[in-house]
């Protein structure tokens, strides 16, 4: 029995000193007819045999350590410093709970308290939460702390079509129970103008991405001014890596920044854990989902840091809660901690600048294939939308082949753009990668 | 010594890592959209490592000593599970590659789900929620939508036992439904009479957390069980405290509907600081549509060889998306590995000797400490912080004094239905040895409650830090700090 | 500039304060006509590209996770626990220096003491140093001991030729300064008995390997008795994985015992870092080599550990010290500590049997392939020399082509061996596995 | 809390690890060979876990705080080099495969032989010995071996000057030839004097630390090798300083016909609390057949693609293998991965900073510790840590508290010439805020040892442990601790 450390003289002893004499007997509360039951689950495995397992089924994928990678859409292979993990390795940070007790949970609030002030700084806004699940749940709780803030007097949010699909569907799931109106997205292209033109006082909250779904970059003050003009509030969701190298959302006075932390130091890791950002003015602070780190003097006169302003929380608000979340991304946070301090001002712009640089000199090489277009019109980050000569499903199988994970279909969402292919560039594509994946698409379009 | 923040070791033009220049011709940059200043540190590699491997000193951790916070299940997390999660072919994937690529990972996600349903009696599992709480809310919403499915739109409300931990209702508010408060008996259980009353057809579910959130097993389970079917409810089970049933019984067998599972508990996935964890949903056969997606399920064969084994699909009436992607996949791989070295025997064992030792501990607290529902217990039991004999100590003196001795506290205050609270969960993997020390500590700190009350009341002694002043933290609210240049500047 | 934290403002005030104009300044002592080579070296890369280049280089390999492995012939591949790795990541283990200073040492003191008291409990000996190397080199430095032992009047070594040749290689390399007379290892297969009508009073040591090189286990005792009555130390070198199983060399009353602890929880790493044990009798610690650790109390009452008899040591003793031994193998030693203890009593014997089936199983099973033998007579481990029907090379590389890596040609080292080859097993090999290697050999026997 | 041994963590029947079954059929076990008992501890993985993390908090490391340990260079240790050399096509293959299945351990080994003879001026370098003694062992035998192939058996001496490390005299021992002692001049030079006379056809060689150990560069280094070319003997050189000298200057072409490098200290591979390092040697081109073996090199095109690029050789008239295998291959993958992101100009820069920030502290320093040979030092210097208006105080007590204030000490009385040494070594990659922080520390001390000496004397008070009984140990001898069984059996 790995991992118990009881002995048969231990279990003895113990089962005595409990008064039972024997270890079912300890359930004697449960339904009879179904204690016990004969579970039909594999046999267990040693240590050594189970590595070699799930080393097997590892391999069985392909990975972008050994494909180039350009598919991006919301989760981007990033270079990630070696010391990140080595900090994640720490049995003190990976093993400890929430801090809940602070004498012997420094280490972490500390930490906590530095992820928000670099999420702060870096968003340029107020106060940062300690984490929430991902960039959608954030969003999805930007929602209700915009509901919340209009105290049910509005209900309707607008959200632009070109915020990620996905956190789109979570902000519906999310809603399913409420009464709010959600629209705004109904086609792919619309901009910023059709959100102003929708904007009226029921409106509670606008939502738009920066760079966007499909990579635009675009300055957001005029609509920030008709959205608060309406009384509503602005919420931006970011890529934060981007900021490395663009205006911070606070200088188009959004009032909500959420976004998904990943590109700071987590791995691609299929999917999750990532990191949701949450941030926002001061005035909305009470208002938050999620924790909160505050400083504070401990007995000694030492400065520290506890959890604060707890009573918007479940454990002691319960169904008045700002939200029900608990467990957050504790050691994710610490990651992108960890990345944003080694980074540093100097690097995350330097990391910036390659993605963005890459991506431009993609573009204009795929602009020349025949067949291929750049459908994006106006400044992009690091992604850029290709129109393609057929399928993007078709095209993505003969990537494969030359060794490249190729982009995301954007007509699985957005059926207007059928056999258009978003493209996302980083730091870890080389020149000669994509030189190779412009001759893997010239290929594509002839076969 | 006071560990500085991040931001004092900084240091204009000091560099923390090497990158490459630009192998592309540069592109001019976006005309009025770049940043003028970006306020991050600039410390060098030495410097982060010194300052989070000192910051890692200052906290207590299950791989420095016993933590027995109930309700949280911190076990030992198995080195292999880290390892497993690290390997390259499943760090280094895109949650949006195609199938074929990803088989592996599908394959894994796929027999977690299997095993979940095994071990809980269910017909189908979502892996996509991030913890508990949000396995609650996707579980509420799925039995909202399935009502409506049913075109029964007037069943808004979900009765929730007073014990039940702070999530259940914040969950259902956040589902757009109404809590109303069930009452607890003298044994610990649902008040059967108060459940009687509150069921009609305005019933959406009953959240139960079983056991519940004392550590008891429901005595009822039936009779509730029943009593909220009868009127058309649905029961929501909290896995929270799975860890004292694997293998003992299968809450589907109970009749439960849906439930949560809190794969950082009792899958052994580390808690991370605060997270992150995962909560997978698991459903009887008449909810499996609702689940939020996509799920894995198995091609059935067509004959080609080539063909993937596994895809992902969206259930057909799903709630929809609860998450961007896929769910915590590296804490799928963590569960995956550590069930995988259990197997039925070794799942067995977990329960029987979480609850052995909740109840050896109980027995040997519960001459010193009062037990207010005393009777066998399961992985964890709740005790009293206070003596009428030491009129000034309270629940938070103890917890804090248990410092001195090495352990982390119980969860304090909680659940709210027993005063001074002290909820104790030891977990399968401490030994005997490690529990008659804390017996050891716990009885001397209730002998220093009498003799000697100022010792606990200045308590912890001996940590790097003293008891931290709470209210002036939230009255003065400092969330963040800003570098210096920007202080100065603003 | 990697890993140097100077900006260009502290190096100005750091070279002002020491009173020169220019970094160049400080070099005036090196002459100037060979100051500031301009050496002939990459450009460097940044931690990605570095990462992606070792990662290349790393592939370039056939490695024991991918491929079947019975090569051993020193160097084994057994299953580490995890755990062993993540102790070794501790950064306060891996980066502190030599504990000279035991008040802030005591981490790696105690590991240590704690390692002296596994190695000496396993092997049956009185007191084990620090480590040493390796195998080879102890046993190198216990011919050292018994020179020193004997004060000079005694020079002559025995070495049973069933001891790896590398490691009586490295003996010959060590004492070709010493007016040292070593045989013994003539032809490959005198036995002990060659030995024993060998000794004589100018005989300082007899050494022997267990299990040896060719994977045989025997009685040592008829040679301890012989060996002492003849006034001589007797050496044993042995494989400390096989002692989970095996009678310790405390059995046979041997006064040294050394031998290579790469089998207790450190990778093959292709060859190194490994760890030399190296233990003895009471009465030989003051002729020891390297460190010692010994236990104490500190000035507040408390129990802790120091090194200790250091005036055996070089930088006490200089030129008389028993050894040059100054760095040593320490987090290796830390890391079969962490093995020994986490697989304990019962998980070492299980893998010592575990590895003694595998073998036997296989031994049947190639004797039954026509062509090939098992040359051993009597009792082995998990290691035995396979006759083959063809040169070696020729083999392994047909199993090359099954993806299995074949055994070691003994007759590389022993010529009247030519087409033999030393097979090792271990708990990593499969039942399947060792299925798969029969019949390649068949197949590699027709072709 | 002292932490326990791991033997008294022990209990009967406690388990570790799971480990499998045998899938073969078992087979009889030797008779008479099978050993009775097995004295090791029995316990959980947690408790190792536990055991071993609470241990490390014990140590002071590079990677909590400065570690200015002269000799030692005690740079950071980037953690890119450790996932480097835990790659799995590196820390999983066997050192006597095929050659043709590590050509990529083959590459990085021939890379780094390359750039060790690049850097240091030689025409051959051998990866083989385990650490700089044995680095040294190994030079010292190549020139007995050369001289004696030259047919020229008479030269049995080496000549060490008074301040070099003790392993340079103990290497000479074990290679079998004599040590003769030369003293220091005024300046920390060689006295040029004492080697004139002891030159004669009976050096085989001379053993040069240079930079020495004061850290000051060998003022007359073309003398002193001219004079000891010209009695027919060879150039030793102790390369444990060669931080001060990356892209500075070659020893090969000051004349140096042998080095040893320390991998672990220069190219940064960690020191593990005492080991392993790597002391790779290189030699000039007369010596290039004598080292130890194998070596690596490239395979000459012969025409066909598939062969291998890279090979293992012994050099012809090699002494022989200095370690069984090939050396320490880990840190051979870690001095790589360090060298290659450093490239020419960062290894210039290493030095550079090296020995800025030795003479910072020695400029810092220097009005209130004497520093005896006070001129331009490189890497590191020597202060002594005695005062005539505090004669109770050594440079003990400095050191020990100095631990206070978070602060490693120096190195302690080495070298032997100076009295009440304190050698300090700050390298390269600590920021000048570190350097300020420790000069203040200093600074405090040196007036707390005039005014209130018993502090020093008294010192650590605020680490773990307090200075302990090295007399106890040494005269009680207690080596290793037994089970308890066998402590009541014996
Ligand atoms: C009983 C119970 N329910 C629900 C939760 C919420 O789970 P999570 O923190 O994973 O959101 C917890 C966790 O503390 C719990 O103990
Ligand atoms: C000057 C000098 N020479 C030689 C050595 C010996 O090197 P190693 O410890 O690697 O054997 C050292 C190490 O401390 C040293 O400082």
């Amino acid at each position: 029995m790995a991992y118990i450390p009881h002995t048969e003289r231990d279990r003895q002893a113990m089962l005595a000193a409990v008064g039972v004499g024997s270890l079912d007997e300890l359930y004697q509360a449960v339904p009879r007819d179904v204690r016990f039951p004969d579970l039909d689950l594999p046999e267990p495995l040693s240590e050594m045999e189970v590595m070699a397992e799930v080393q097997a089924l590892a391999e069985a994928n392909v990975d972008t350590r050994h494909y180039a990678c350009f598919l991006g859409a919301g989760a981007y292979n990033h270079f990630i410093p070696s010391v990140v993990d080595h900090i994640l390795r720490r049995n003190e940070f990976y093993t400890a709970y929430t801090p809940y007790q602070p004498e012997v949970s420094q280490g972490t609030l500390q930490s906590i308290f530095e992820y928000q002030s670099l999420i702060c700084n870096l968003t340029g806004m107020d106060v940062s939460n300690a984490s929430h699940y991902d960039g959608a749940t954030a969003l999805a709780e930007a929602v209700t702390l915009a509901l919340a803030h209009h105290r049910g007097k509005r209900s309707t949010l607008l959200l632009s079509p070109a915020i990620h699909p996905h956190y789109r569907q979570v902000v519906r799931t999310y809603m399913q129970g409420m009464q709010v109106k959600i629209h705004g997205d109904e086609s792919c292209c619309t901009g910023p103008d059709d959100l102003i033109r929708r904007l009226d006082d029921q409106t509670a909250m606008v939502a738009v991405q920066y760079p966007d779904f499909f990579g635009h970059v675009a300055d957001f003050r005029a609509l920030a001014a008709a959205v608060h003009a309406a009384g509503a509030l602005l919420c931006v969701v970011v890529n934060p890596l981007a900021l490395g190298l663009l205006k911070p959302p606070s200088a188009f006075d959004a009032d909500v920044v959420v976004g998904e932390g990943q590109p700071l130091g987590i791995p691609l890791s299929f999917g999750g854990p990532y990191l949701g950002l949450f941030t926002t003015k001061n005035e909305y602070v009470r208002k938050m989902a999620g924790r909160l780190v505050g400083q504070t003097v401990d007995s000694r006169g030492q400065r520290g840091f506890v959890l604060t302003l707890t009573p918007r929380e479940q454990h002691i608000r319960r169904e008045k809660a700002t939200s029900n979340i608990c467990t957050n991304q504790g050691l994710m946070a610490l990651a992108s901690a960890v990345y944003l301090s080694v980074m540093g001002k100097q690097g995350l712009r330097k990391v910036a600048e390659l993605c963005y640089h890459k991506a431009h000199y993609a573009a204009e090489a795929i602009r020349r294939v025949p067949g291929y277009g750049v459908w994006n019109e106006g400044e992009f980050f690091h992604e850029f939308v290709a129109k393609c000569p057929k399928p993007v499903a078709e095209i993505n199988e003969i990537l494969l082949e030359h060794e490249i994970i190729g982009g995301y279909d954007v007509g699985t969402d957005y059926p207007e753009l059928k056999d258009h292919m978003l493209l996302a560039f980083t730091e870890m594509n080389s020149k000669e990668e994509i030189d190779d994946l412009v001759s893997a698409l010239e290929e594509a379009s002839h076969d | 010594m006071i560990e500085p923040l991040i931001y004092d070791l900084s240091s204009p033009g000091r560099l923390g890592v090497s990158l490459p220049e630009t192998d592309v011709p540069p592109h001019a940059l976006p005309e009025g959209l770049v940043r003028e200043d970006l306020p991050l540190p600039e410390v060098a590699e030495l410097d982060v490592v010194r300052h989070f491997v000192r910051l890692s000193q200052l906290n207590h951790a299950i791989d420095t000593g016993f933590y027995p916070l109930g309700s949280c299940t911190m076990k030992y997390n198995p080195k292999v599970n880290e390892d497993a999660a690290r390997l390259t072919g499943f760090a280094f994937t895109h949650p949006l590659q195609e199938g074929s690529t990803v088989q592996g990972n599908l394959a894994l996600m796929y027999s977690l789900q299997e095993w979940l349903k095994e071990i809980a009696g269910f017909a189908a599992v979502s892996l996509q929620p991030a913890a508990g709480a949000h396995g609650e809310v996707t579980g509420i919403l799925i039995i909202r939508a399935y009502h409506r499915h049913r075109g029964d739109a007037k069943r808004t409300k979900i009765l929730i036992p007073d014990s039940a931990h702070g999530t259940n209702p914040a969950s259902t508010s956040m589902a757009g439904l109404q809590v109303v408060e069930l009452p607890s008996d003298a044994r610990g259980n649902i008040d059967l009479e108060a459940l009687r009353r509150a069921c009609d057809d305005t019933v959406a579910a009953l959240m139960l957390t079983n056991p519940n959130t004392l550590g008891l097993f429901e005595e009822h389970v039936r009779e509730v069980v029943d009593q909220i079917h009868a009127c058309g409810g649905l029961v929501y089970g909290d896995g929270a405290n799975m860890n004292a049933l694997l293998g003992v019984v299968r809450p589907g067998d109970l009749g439960f509907d849906v439930l949560h599972f809190n794969l950082h508990k009792t899958f052994s996935t580390p808690h991370g600081g605060g997270g992150p964890g995962s909560g997978p949903v698991g459903v009887a056969a008449p909810l499996a549509d609702f689940l939020p997606g996509p799920v894995v399920e198995a091609v059935e064969e067509n004959g080609s060889e080539e063909a993937p084994l596994y895809r992902l699909v969206m259930p057909a009436q799903s709630i929809g998306r609860v998450k961007a992607f896929l769910g915590h996949f590296g804490m799928h791989v963590r569960a995956y590995t550590y069930m995988r070295m259990q197997g039925k025997s070794g799942l067995r064992a977990i329960s029987d000797h979480a609850v052995l030792n909740a109840n050896y501990l109980r027995a040997r607290l519960r001459d010193t400490y009062h037990v207010p529902f005393d009777r066998i217990c399961m992985h964890e039991f709740v005790a009293e912080g206070r003596w009428e004999q030491a009129p000034g100590v309270r629940a938070l003196d103890v917890a804090k004094r248990l410092m001195d001795f090495g352990f982390h506290p119980p969860t304090n205050y909680f659940p709210l239905i027993v005063h001074e609270a002290l909820m104790i969960e030891p977990t399968e993997t401490e030994s005997k040895e490690t529990l008659d020390a804390f017996v050891q500590a716990m009885k001397t700190i209730a002998q220093e409650a009498r003799d000697d009350p100022e010792i606990l009341h200045n308590a912890p002694h001996t940590t790097p830090f003293g008891r931290l002043d709470e209210v002036r933290a939230a009255k003065e609210l400092v969330l963040c700090c800003r570098p210096v240049e920007m202080e100065k500047a603003g």
